[in-house]
């Protein structure tokens, strides 16, 4: 019925806890359950694009606007953001830890022949991240295989292999905090302002699927841009630090 | 074991006809060239030395292998899967299901649509006579040879074949049990079931045979009267066989 | 590889905790494999028993194939029964995707192919043994398929297992097509990957361990029930 | 569904374009899941041979166990290994981890009990009917093995075929230990899941349809292998 | 088949004892309390009806089944595994390797280390004896039933056992073939060879045996020499046999 509504998202935001806190909240003041499937960026678009959910919450803006222009999507909110930042092992072999230039610290890390690991996936993540490597001056493909692993794979897979190989990444702070086999790995750089991860949310646009339970997953987006929502997500904390920063107009 | 108010000996069924039959496999011609017609009445009894083909003859008159040549044609030869068959046979080598003494027979019971109020009373009267009660609920492959034999032949009578072929049905039976199968298979040509006996006890051809069937090399060298095969065996292979030689 | 023995620990807490929340996914995981391997059960026995009994020109083909689609990868299978139930799929109005009735079609396809294999293998023999006799009582193919799944039961029992071992471990197609929902579609192995993607590893293995002994518990009342029938003793 | 008539296009187009990384990617597919199978039939074969052989007490907790093994979870798997090969574990020093080695250690592990399980019920048959026949002449239980491996055979393959098809299609394993790196270890069934993540599932669909493909190509093979020597004849 | 020269003669091996040997299956006493000696010369032959424990009395005899009570001592019995087995056993119903006629005999020469230079030739003769060179290539399985048998009783002969266990292993012979078998078991006999014999044809019995255990419902009723058994069955079990009548 109308009291469950499919919600499309990516891993990250699953793996950081963040929906285990407010979903209950939210579910508890308008009696709709909302289902997460987590699955790459790449792969809910795909799947709000089929129809196959009601709700999208993804950090990849030019996507999601495409997605809205072709008609995809109602419209897009912003919703919270929060920031990339740059891990690796705690011996630091490139020298990384302390920088706050993220195109001099990722210039290190080829420099002091350290590998680096990136998920390779075309998910959020992986857009920013080859971003920077272009401002970087740096062409990391040609050297997939070499000192750039391309590990095609979700954020904590590759943190896992990060952790099991002593290489350096980039990953969004609230996976990081909430990742747990840190295995002596930490954050070397960030606080650079071009890190900054934005997510949007948006509803299916139910002219093109008509089952689209458009009603329910407005009050969704509306309470997540609200008021509560936003007060929700300024409060979750993890290990006392706070995972996301609301930020909806 | 056999009903002898069975009607089978009011209308005759055809005879069996083998009209130049071959058999080849690899490349083997098994057998070679048979004309015979068996007549329903009475037991026909085979006979020759090892691999001469009487089992391969026996599986071509049950359908069961196509000849390579030649047509085989009878009132049963050719029955479609799910006719109730007419047509029993006791392989050499008894093929048991991996069931008890008592499934075995069932077995056959239910798949011939017997009513199941009559299906126990059947499979009783069978193991009895097969003298095999005591073994109802032994699983088949752990009979003895010659309860596995006489429950293989329990089992091919209980439907009450027209037509009933016996591959060396007593090799391994006793000489009681061998008396017993040999009245039995005189009672059932009596009363209208053709038999094909094949054998290779000489004095056991004598007693129970009507005519007699001699193979050698996959050939049908002889087809005779009993008594007439006895008095003159047609040939020196069978001649040599009569007398427990190796011929040439 | 602390870990390894934290994991133990852990599983030993967890189910001692009787957390409701586990229960309910090792109970979903349960449903959806064992509902899968009946169905394809059914499936894959009868078209084993039918190649053995059947012969046809493209037999041997057919039997390749089979053999093939053994090595049906998960995800692609998840990948095609997501398009198919997907709303803008063919079945999309039933709804289905992302609930159990969608994981279970996804494991039926994945296994099926392995259980009808198998199944051939395993009555292949039997039916040699048994094709003369059969024909020489003028068994209709359907009588003959019956007689082999009978007297075939044991091996096909191995069949089965392997079967169910396939499909309560897999994750790649369930993951796809269930949405490892919280509450609705999460079983034991998406569980596993998630925490396992959260880094979480002793939890994930924790779960692992706790998987392997529902299976072996699975496992065990099978082949008890197996040696008690009695078809053991006509082996 | 669009995508599934899509895959099939871009399947072929990629095929033909004889496209260096697509050939690499498959090269190491067959190259891991073949050796993986070679190793774990080794093994396997063996374990099957000897429980069929060997009577001792447990000997049916063994069965057991090795039944419920063949539902060993593949990222569960893929965990162990890790946490093994790991730099942190045990065996870090070697720099197995992310390279083809632990790939295929994952999947020894993963299909040896499936394998090994297969293979005594695939035996088990032939030795009752060979054992009183071995006793008599007072063989060794070596030599009893090496006559139910040669005799056996085909079985032994069907359940080679099924080994390999597990191996061929997993991905949960593999991804772990793998890490999926772009030119040192990525395969099929890792390339699928990845452009499933990045949604492109008509790309994912026809690396699907091509490794299928491959898996055909084995079977048929193997099987051509299998009723061209003599042993056919002798079942 | 058997190398005339065998020095088996020489020494005589100890002979085989059963002392108060009972075997129970599943709460069913099959062999009851059988004692017995068989000195290591001669043809001792084994006879009762169906299912009366013969076929177990030889597996006993053999290692294969041990004993629920009482023990079986003789030099041969108790061989362990690997050690060149000295007895050979045909069995009831011929246990054939899934391989050519040729493999299987050459498997169990090549199971008794024999060299393989001598492999051939001993194979080729032990063929040539069974008279099975044309089937040299068949699939053990595919022969006839009495070829079968011969392939057998080749395979347990080419070791040159020094005891000869045969389980009706004429059963499915053709009179030659019968004949050759006897006359080879009387030069194994005579060259040292023990041989245990189980029949059910009462000629065959009196033309080879020395000796004869008659059993009956897993007892042993007589063991006498042939020439006192025929004179003097010594059970009204054993007369009822002889005259192939069922007793009581
Ligand atoms: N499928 C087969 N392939 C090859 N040869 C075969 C096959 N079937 C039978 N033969 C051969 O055909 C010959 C005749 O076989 P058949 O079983 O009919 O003999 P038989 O007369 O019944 O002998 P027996 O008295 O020993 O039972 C034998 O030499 C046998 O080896
Ligand atoms: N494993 C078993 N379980 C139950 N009963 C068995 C088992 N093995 C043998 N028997 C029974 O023991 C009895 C003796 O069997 P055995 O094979 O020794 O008979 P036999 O004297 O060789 O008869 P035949 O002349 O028919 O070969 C038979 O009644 C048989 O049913
Ligand atoms: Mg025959
Ligand atoms: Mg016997």
């Amino acid at each position: 019925g109308e009291d469950s509504i499919i919600l499309q998202s990516t891993t990250s935001t699953q793996n950081s806890g963040l929906f285990d806190v407010i979903l209950p909240e939210f579910t508890r003041e308008t009696g709709i359950t909302v289902n997460v499937v987590a699955v790459g960026t790449g792969q809910a678009l795909k799947n709000g694009r089929n129809g196959d959910g009601d709700v999208l919450l993804v950090h990849a803006k030019s996507a999601e606007e495409k997605f809205i222009a072709e008609g995809h999507g109602e419209a897009r909110f912003d919703v919270m953001y929060n920031d990339f930042v740059i891990v690796g092992p705690g011996n630091d072999p490139a020298g990384l830890a302390g920088t706050t230039d993220i195109v001099a610290a990722l210039k290190k890390i080829p420099e002091n022949r350290a590998i680096f690991a990136s998920r390779g996936d075309d998910s959020g993540t992986n857009k920013k991240e080859i971003q920077l490597w272009q401002m970087a001056g740096i062409d990391a493909a040609a050297d997939s295989g070499v000192w750039y692993r391309e590990t095609g794979s979700g954020m904590g897979a590759t943190l896992n292999l990060a952790a099991g190989m002593g290489t350096y990444t980039l990953t969004d702070r609230a996976t990081w905090i909430a990742f747990q086999n840190k295995r002596g790995m930490k954050i070397l750089a960030e606080g650079d302002p071009r890190l900054f991860n934005q997510y949007g949310v948006m509803l299916v646009n139910p002219k093109k699927h008509p089952h689209v339970k458009a009603a329910a997953g407005r009050i969704f987006i509306k309470w997540l841009t609200g008021q509560k929502g936003q007060s929700a997500i300024a409060a979750y904390r993890l290990d006392g630090q706070q995972l996301f920063f609301p930020n909806a107009k | 074991m056999l009903d002898k108010t069975s009607e089978h000996s009011l209308q005759l069924p055809d005879p069996v006809r083998f009209r130049d039959v071959s058999l080849t496999i690899n490349r083997q011609e098994l057998i070679a060239n048979i004309n015979c017609t068996l007549e329903h009445t009475g037991v026909s009894v085979v006979m020759g030395p090892n691999g001469a083909g009487k089992s391969l003859f026996l599986r071509l008159l049950a359908g069961l292998l196509k000849p390579t040549s030649g047509t085989i044609t009878g009132s049963y030869i050719n029955a479609k899967p799910g006719t109730t068959s007419s047509l029993s046979m006791v392989f050499q080598d008894p093929v048991l299901l991996r069931r008890t003494a008592h499934a075995n027979i069932a077995y056959v019971l239910h798949q011939q649509k017997c009513p199941e109020e009559q299906l126990a009373e059947k499979v009783g009267n069978a193991l009895k006579t097969a003298r095999l009660e005591r073994q109802r609920e032994t699983p088949a492959r752990r009979l003895s040879g010659g309860e596995q034999q006489r429950l293989a032949l329990a089992r091919a009578l209980v439907v009450r074949p027209a037509i009933l072929l016996l591959d060396e049905a007593t090799a391994s039976l006793d000489p009681a049990s061998t008396h017993i199968v040999e009245g039995m298979a005189a009672d059932a040509a009596a009363t209208g079931t053709k038999i094909i006996f094949v054998t290779h006890d000489v004095r056991q051809a004598k007693r129970v045979g009507d005519d007699i069937l001699f193979i050698h090399e996959g050939r049908l060298l002889t087809h005779k009267s009993i008594h007439d095969f006895f008095r003159d065996p047609g040939s020196k292979e069978a001649q040599a066989y009569l007398d427990g030689r190796v011929p040439e | 590889m602390g870990e390894i023995a934290d994991a133990f620990w852990i599983a030993f807490n967890l189910l001692l905790s009787f957390d409701k929340e586990l229960y309910s996914i090792i109970g979903l995981s349960l449903k959806v494999s064992l509902s899968a391997v009946a169905i394809s059960c059914a499936l894959g026995f009868t078209i084993g028993a039918g190649l053995s009994v059947y012969r046809f020109p493209g037999h041997r083909l057919i039997i390749i194939i089979l053999n093939a689609l053994m090595g049906l990868p998960p995800v692609v299978v998840g990948l095609i029964v997501y398009l198919i139930l997907s709303r803008s799929g063919p079945l999309g109005v039933l709804g289905l995707l992302y609930t159990p009735t969608a994981m279970i079609i996804a494991q039926v396809m994945l296994i099926t192919p392995l259980v009808a294999a198998l199944s051939i293998q395993m009555l292949e023999e039997l039916h040699l043994e048994y094709d003369e006799f059969f024909r020489s009582l003028r068994l209709t193919n359907f009588a003959k398929m019956k007689t082999l799944l009978w007297d075939g039961r044991r091996g096909l029992v191995t069949v089965g297992l392997a079967g169910f071992g396939r499909a309560i471990s897999e994750v790649g197609a369930v993951m796809i097509v269930g949405g490892n929902i919280n509450h609705l579609t999460r079983i034991m192995t998406t569980a596993i990957a998630l925490e396992t993607s959260k880094g979480t590893l002793a939890l994930a293995l924790a779960l692992g361990i706790i998987l392997i002994g529902f299976s072996l518990a699975v496992n065990a009342a099978v082949m008890l029930l197996r040696s008690n029938s009695k078809g053991q003793r006509y082996a």
